[in-house]
């Protein structure tokens, strides 16, 4: 080992920073991205199968119900207010209102989980009917977990706001906790237009 | 690292004991003894007036075994007159109700001998192992044989394909070269 | 007996040239580089420099680099030459000319149900293991998958295509030379994927004619009273479940197809010789020698076997 | 919080020493057995993840031995097809799941933070993680084997023989389940690379100073991240959803699809070659670099080749599928890519064979093993080219010509750098050399094993051997070739014995290494051999690709990291400058606890779907703890809010 020489000092270097700047971002937007890629497969292997049909639905399916899921995609569009405002308090160290927000936001990411059931038998198939069932309820379910895997995070966030003393970089972590949210609720976008849509169009 | 194999030779001993006799594959079909004497016409109460021989033991537990007797099922046409199992001209097979008895040995009788109004005995077509294949099947259908061992979904690549799926020119068939 | 060195087929003959070139550039790249790779080895150009380590003069590097650049525009000439020739090769193997005869193969865990067609079905020929083609013309398969992914490859005679449940697929060859070639199933399908064989008999026009006018006749009933017994104990056991003989009520589709079965060379998709002995054997125990097989080894008395065995052996 | 050192002025080794001690204090592993569970510590997990995948390496190589033993002669008895089955599936999973890709990623983890001058990986709990659900894999698997459970439809588990019709009992599903675990392991390492990498460099290593092992584990990573979750979807969503509850993915007759698996399997398992292959590439350089003394050729060339290689080998998956009914038009086009991939590999080995050239070469064992890599992998990757050919590979597909490819490719491209490595980074890992006469006992043996197993299975392919039998008849004379392979093999499993008794071996007493033994030129060596718990005392700042070759004579550092915690230096992601601080967690043991939930909900639910719930209510309890942990203690921080400004607090 070489004698070392002092160049620069860190010590005033930030401990606690947002976005792009924390690890946890990147690790957010990693599983995003290996989630998101799982979905675009499953929805890819969806369109491939539908090759195999004359007419889709197949022939005595009905087309999926559009009641259900579009108050979900509703709810889901709101529940970008309360994620986002609980994101900006995190980024003001505001303690009080990301107490507030992540509250509302919990309270909505669970009324989409609940209602994530009756989408998916809006479906009005089922899973072991046929390769359209398979392919329709396979990618809904999936979306699911993710979604469950989001409630469990914003719960448990929320909880630990409630009642305990946190360390700073908790706040930097709300933000992500959004970041997340925002990915989910947007890699289901295209979900809801080709499986719930889609049969209805073409 | 030790210890996580001590631990897999734990398991290990365990597994073996569970998983041993539902995937053990029996391909060695030794020489079957021809039928039994049974009598051929049979009494309408429960259950055969001979034990037909276990030796080659029930297949209920083992999954292959299971699955052959699917196959056999269709093979042999049982669903001309059982359907997949509802029922027909046959009675079904995967209601609880049992005329003839539902013990292995039971539907062995059954299978192997015949009973009155249409069930012919089988004992001539089949080997013995092929109706104990046969028992385990049917007995799975009306779920007395362990989950574990019963045969999934069929792929029944025999038959047409469903009626919802209209064969479709472009992606199949992609390679028919006829001029 | 069977390799893609001999072909014995237009399309077989495409691939053998196509393999003998590429593996003639290739042997030529490869000790081209490995000998490079040793000589780098043993030169000893560097010159000390900084801190000992190896460096070159500019003109040196640039040459070195210039080789580099050499190297990797000769690997993208081979390359496209090797593309251009498969290519070429490829167009050749699609070009198909008029169809003389359409053979429909299905592929069963583990043998080959052979089926000429035939507008008039009376003349429709069904047979199992053994393909008989007419030399000199394309015969055009249709292959289908009952069970699992098969696939059928007589390397003599052409590359494999895939049968694939669900899938419809064809393959066609023009045999040039007679002959016996092996195939086999080349894609695994299961316990005895390794004893799938069946044989292709390549044989002039007449020959095949006649061959195909001889399956098509329906089996004669036996008279020998021995023959008769046998046949009887072949109508009353399982065997008719699965297998079927022209001319009599065995009609059964599950196993091979036996009107004229013993004109075929093997039993069991290629995996005994069809001799009485082995026949025998065979049914006694087929699991003894394909471990998994589906026929059963059903209880005959050895007076039954031997007449059924006499029986089967006539159906030539 | 330590008082600021001064800068520019070189430490008296008091302060170097003061500084060593607390980081000692506060790095330290706990001991015993509670302390090997909870170890955070990417060299720990490294080292694990090494030594299980070397151990399932041995599995799978006596597997192979058996197999060759009963293809020795025709007709064998000694296995029936039901165990061979097993046996060669079991061998593929094992060498392709549970020994190349672990094997490769655990050199990342072990060597990545190390060469980018890092204290640990961006997640080490994660880290840890990944390793724990990868053991579950491992365990799994064996246990299945032994109790007559073990996956009998190949490692690419075709349906519909894999689906519930034609695969009874759960062997299949023993295999897609561990597909699965080991999906996730590899995806953790791959997010904890990429992170690593882009946030814990050296400060001054831009990205164009990045060591090329380095890249290539980078880029794999990225590999990872987009051919994984196909198989992931393939098995765990599709293939035993089919199984478990009769979905029709894969039935034919309610509109399933057997190609839609082969297209899913090969999208993933194409690129899985490359991520066996491109990390052995990463570990020619330096060895080249370090025995020739000389920078190597064309750095750049050699990165963009691996960027190129790591696009290519998403495009050409089709090539598995040739024999099957798929338009012939799209076949033309993998084709090309198939043999366009052929040149960013052309390029990397030009520019070794040039640095070797320009150099002097020192032939000790690692460099007899990049020579024995550029002997054996050019036959495979030549024999590559000749498969991207439809018309060629309609004869050889599925026959032993594919068999002898594959491994000359993955053996020749990646064994042979990997046991260059193992002889190179050794002394790193343990402080002491492997020995040089075994080493080239283990290197000839090895060489000679290899070229006589697998040559021959050339012309048993073309002479219309098919791949997956468990025996063949006498009258095909495929016996001699056989029986020669067999031979092969056998001294193939001599040499890696050879390999085993110099290791443990040397591990106990081989001769002492010192820190850099080979006077190489990358930062791993810029520590102690073996490197302490946070692997450098202070972050050293470089200015090259080569920073040990670097003519002065001490090493510019950053100071002011806490030593009263685990912080670590983050830097910006393409030049690398200092950027902030990040307090690394301590060592847990939730890892270990999720791992177990994983094991539960996926091995479950082959049995039950009520495991699968049951499983997800315990893990909620997992990741509350791991998040409790993590908020634990409550320290004064330095806040950088978006807007810039700096607030401090607690």
């Amino acid at each position: 080992m070489r004698p070392v020489r002092p160049a620069a000092d860190a010590s005033m270097l930030p401990t606690v920073t947002y976005g792009p700047r924390s690890l946890m971002w990147w690790a957010t937007l990693g599983f995003s991205t290996i989630e998101g890629w799982t979905t675009a497969l499953l929805v890819a292997s969806y369109l491939y199968l539908r090759q195999n049909y004359a007419s889709w639905p197949p022939l005595r399916t009905p087309n999926p119900s559009l009641l259900v899921p579009t108050i979900n995609i509703v709810l889901m569009a709101l529940s970008i207010v309360p994620a986002e405002l609980a994101s900006r308090a995190g980024k003001r160290l505001d303690k009080r209102g990301v107490q507030f927000w992540l509250l509302v936001t919990s309270a909505v990411c669970v009324a989409i989980l609940v209602l994530r059931w009756w989408e998916l038998w809006a479906l009005r198939t089922r899973w072991d009917t046929n390769a359209y069932g398979s392919a329709a309820w396979t990618i809904v379910g999936f979306h699911a977990s993710l979604l469950l895997f989001d409630v469990i995070d914003t719960i448990g966030l929320t909880i630990f706001f409630w009642f305990r003393r946190l360390p700073l970089k908790s706040y930097s972590d709300v933000s992500d906790n959004t970041f997340y949210w925002y990915f989910t609720i947007g890699v289901w976008l295209p979900i809801y237009l080709i499986v719930y849509v889609g049969p209805h169009l073409f | 690292m030790t210890d996580s194999f001590r631990v897999t030779l734990v398991i290990t001993l365990c597994a073996l004991v569970l998983g041993c006799e539902r995937e053990e594959r029996r391909l060695n079909s030794q020489q079957p003894k021809g039928p039994q004497q049974m009598v051929t016409q049979v009494s309408l109460q429960p259950g055969p007036n001979v034990v037909a021989d276990t030796e080659e033991g029930a297949f209920d537990d083992n999954a292959q075994g299971t699955t052959e007797g699917q196959i056999l099922f269709a093979q042999m046409n049982c669903s001309g007159c059982h359907s997949n199992g509802g029922g027909g001209m046959g009675p079904p097979l995967m209601d609880d109700q049992w005329i003839y008895g539902s013990r292995p040995d039971q539907i062995f009788a059954t299978i192997a001998e015949g009973r009155p109004n249409g069930m012919p005995a089988w004992k001539y077509k089949l080997n013995n192992q092929q109706i104990w294949q046969l028992v385990a099947y049917v007995r799975s259908l009306s779920g007395l044989t362990p989950k574990s061992a019963r045969p999934g979904r069929d792929d029944h690549m025999n038959v047409k394909p469903a009626p919802m799926q209209t064969p479709n020119a472009k992606p199949k068939n992609s390679q028919s070269t006829t001029p | 007996m069977h390799s893609v060195f001999s072909p014995a087929s237009a399309q077989a003959r495409i691939v053998a040239h196509l393999w003998w070139w590429m593996f003639g550039v290739g042997m030529i790249v490869w000790l081209g580089v490995t000998l490079a790779a040793l000589y780098a080895a043993r030169a000893r150009r560097g010159e000390r420099g900084a801190n000992g380590l190896n460096e070159v003069t500019p003109t040196v590097r640039q040459r070195t680099e210039r080789g580099i650049a050499t190297a990797t525009f000769v690997t993208l000439l081979i390359l496209l030459a090797f593309l251009a020739y498969d290519f070429t090769a490829g167009r050749a193997l699609a070009a198909h000319p008029k169809v003389a005869t359409t053979i429909r193969v299905t592929g069963y865990q583990w043998w080959w149900d052979v089926l000429y067609e035939d507008p008039d079905p009376s003349k429709q020929v069904e047979t199992a293991n053994e393909i008989h083609v007419p030399v000199g013309e394309t015969v055009q398969f249709t292959l289908r998958g009952a069970d699992v992914i098969h696939s059928f490859w007589a390397p003599n005679l052409n590359g494999k295509k895939d049968l694939v449940p669900g899938y419809t697929t064809a393959l066609f060859f023009r045999a040039d030379t007679a002959g016996v070639y092996r195939g086999q199933c080349a894609e695994f399908c299961g316990l005895q994927h390794a004893k799938m064989a069946f044989y292709v008999i390549a044989e002039p026009r007449p020959k095949f004619e006649a061959w195909l006018a001889a399956a098509s006749t329906p089996m004669q009933p036996p008279t020998d009273p021995k023959l008769v017994y046998g046949q009887k104990v072949f109508m009353s056991s399982g065997c008719p479940l699965c297998h079927s003989i022209s001319g009599t009520d065995a009609r059964g589709t599950v196993g091979p197809g036996l009107s004229h079965f013993k004109s075929r060379s093997t039993i069991a998709a290629g995996t005994l010789a069809n001799t009485r002995q082995n026949l025998t054997r065979w049914i006694q125990n087929p699991a003894a020698f394909k471990p998994g097989v589906r026929m059963p080894a059903l209880p005959f008395k050895p007076a039954e076997l031997d007449a059924l065995v006499s029986y089967l052996e006539t159906l030539k | 919080m330590t008082a600021p050192l001064p800068i520019d002025q070189t430490f008296d080794t008091a302060t170097v020493a003061r500084v060593t001690a607390e980081l000692d204090a506060t790095w330290r592993e706990r001991p015993g057995f509670w302390g090997w569970l909870t170890s955070v510590d990417h060299k720990a997990i490294g080292r694990r993840y090494i030594v299980t995948a070397f151990l399932m390496f041995i599995a799978g190589g006596l597997e192979a031995a058996i197999m060759r033993t009963q293809l020795a002669v025709p007709e064998n008895h000694l296995l029936g097809p039901d165990r061979y089955n097993q046996l060669f599936t079991t061998h593929g999973t094992t060498m392709m799941f549970l020994f190349a890709v672990p094997m490769m990623t655990a050199m990342g983890i072990y060597f990545v933070p190390l060469m980018i001058g890092a204290r640990n990986v961006a997640f080490p709990r994660l880290n840890a993680f990944g390793y724990w659900t990868y053991l579950v894999g491992v365990v799994f698997l064996y246990v299945s084997l032994f109790a007559n459970t073990g996956p009998d439809t190949g490692w690419f588990a075709y349906v519909p023989l894999s689906g519930p019709a034609f695969s009874p009992g759960h062997r299949v599903d023993v295999w897609a389940q561990l597909v699965t675990f080991t999906e996730i392991s590899a995806l953790c390492v791959a997010v904890n690379i990429i992170v690593t990498t882009f946030k814990l460099r050296a400060p001054g290593m831009s990205l164009n100073r990045m060591p090329i092992f380095v890249w290539a584990q980078l880029v794999v990573a990225f590999m990872v991240v987009f051919a994984m979750p196909a198989v992931a979807a393939g098995s765990t969503l599709m293939l035993a959803t089919d199984r478990a509850v009769n979905m029709h993915w894969f039935n034919p007759a309610e509109g399933g699809d057997a190609l839609l698996w082969q297209h899913i399997f090969w999208f993933f398992g194409h690129p899985e070659v490359y991520i066996i292959f491109l990390p052995a590439m990463g570990m020619v350089t330096p060895i080249i670099e370090t025995f020739c003394r000389r920078r190597v050729i064309g750095y750049t060339a050699l990165v963009m080749a691996n960027v190129a290689t790591a696009f290519f080998a998403f495009g050409l998956w089709v090539h598995h599928m040739f024999a099957t009914p798929i338009p012939e038009l799209g076949q033309s086009l993998f084709t090309a890519a198939s043999m366009v991939i052929a040149v960013p590999t052309g390029v990397q080995i030009f520019c070794w064979i040039a640095t070797i050239w320009t150099g002097r070469a020192r032939l000790t064992v690692p460099m007899l093993f990049i020579l024995g890599f550029f002997f054996t992998f050019v036959n495979g990757g030549i024999t590559g080219v000749m498969l991207a050919s439809v018309a060629f590979d309609k004869q050889v597909h599925d026959t032993f010509f594919v068999v002898a490819h594959l491994h000359y490719v993955l053996i020749g491209g990646g064994l042979m750098p990997l046991f260059g490595a193992f002889y190179y980074w050794f002394p790193k890992v343990s402080g002491r050399l492997l020995s040089e006469r075994l080493g080239k006992w283990h290197f000839w043996l090895f060489l000679i094993g290899v070229n006589v197993t697998f040559f021959p299975m050339h012309a048993l392919g073309l002479d219309g051997m098919p791949r997956r039998v468990y025996t063949y008849l006498a009258p095909t004379g495929w016996g001699t070739l056989n029986f020669l392979a067999t031979l092969g093999a056998y001294t193939i499993a001599l040499g890696v014995l050879v390999f085993i008794v110099n290791a443990l071996r040397s591990w106990r007493a081989g001769e002492l290494a010192g820190d850099n033994p080979w006077d190489s030129s990358g930062l791993e060596w810029a520590t102690s051999s073996p490197a302490p718990p946070y692997n450098f005392a202070f972050p050293i700042i470089i200015d090259s690709v080569h920073p040990l070759w670097e003519t002065n004579v001490e090493h510019p550092v950053v100071t002011g990291l806490r030593t009263d915690r685990r912080e670590i230096l983050v830097t910006t992601t393409t030049d690398a400058v200092p950027e902030s601080r990040h307090a690394a967690p301590d060592p847990s043991i939730w890892p270990l606890y999720l791992a177990g939930c994983m094991a539960l909900l996926f091995i479950g639910s082959i049995f039950s779907p009520y495991f699968v719930l049951i499983a997800i209510g315990l893990s909620v309890f997992g990741l509350l703890g791991w998040g409790l942990q993590s908020t634990k203690k409550i320290e004064p921080e330095l806040v950088q809010l978006p807007t810039g400004a700096m607030v401090e607090g607690a």
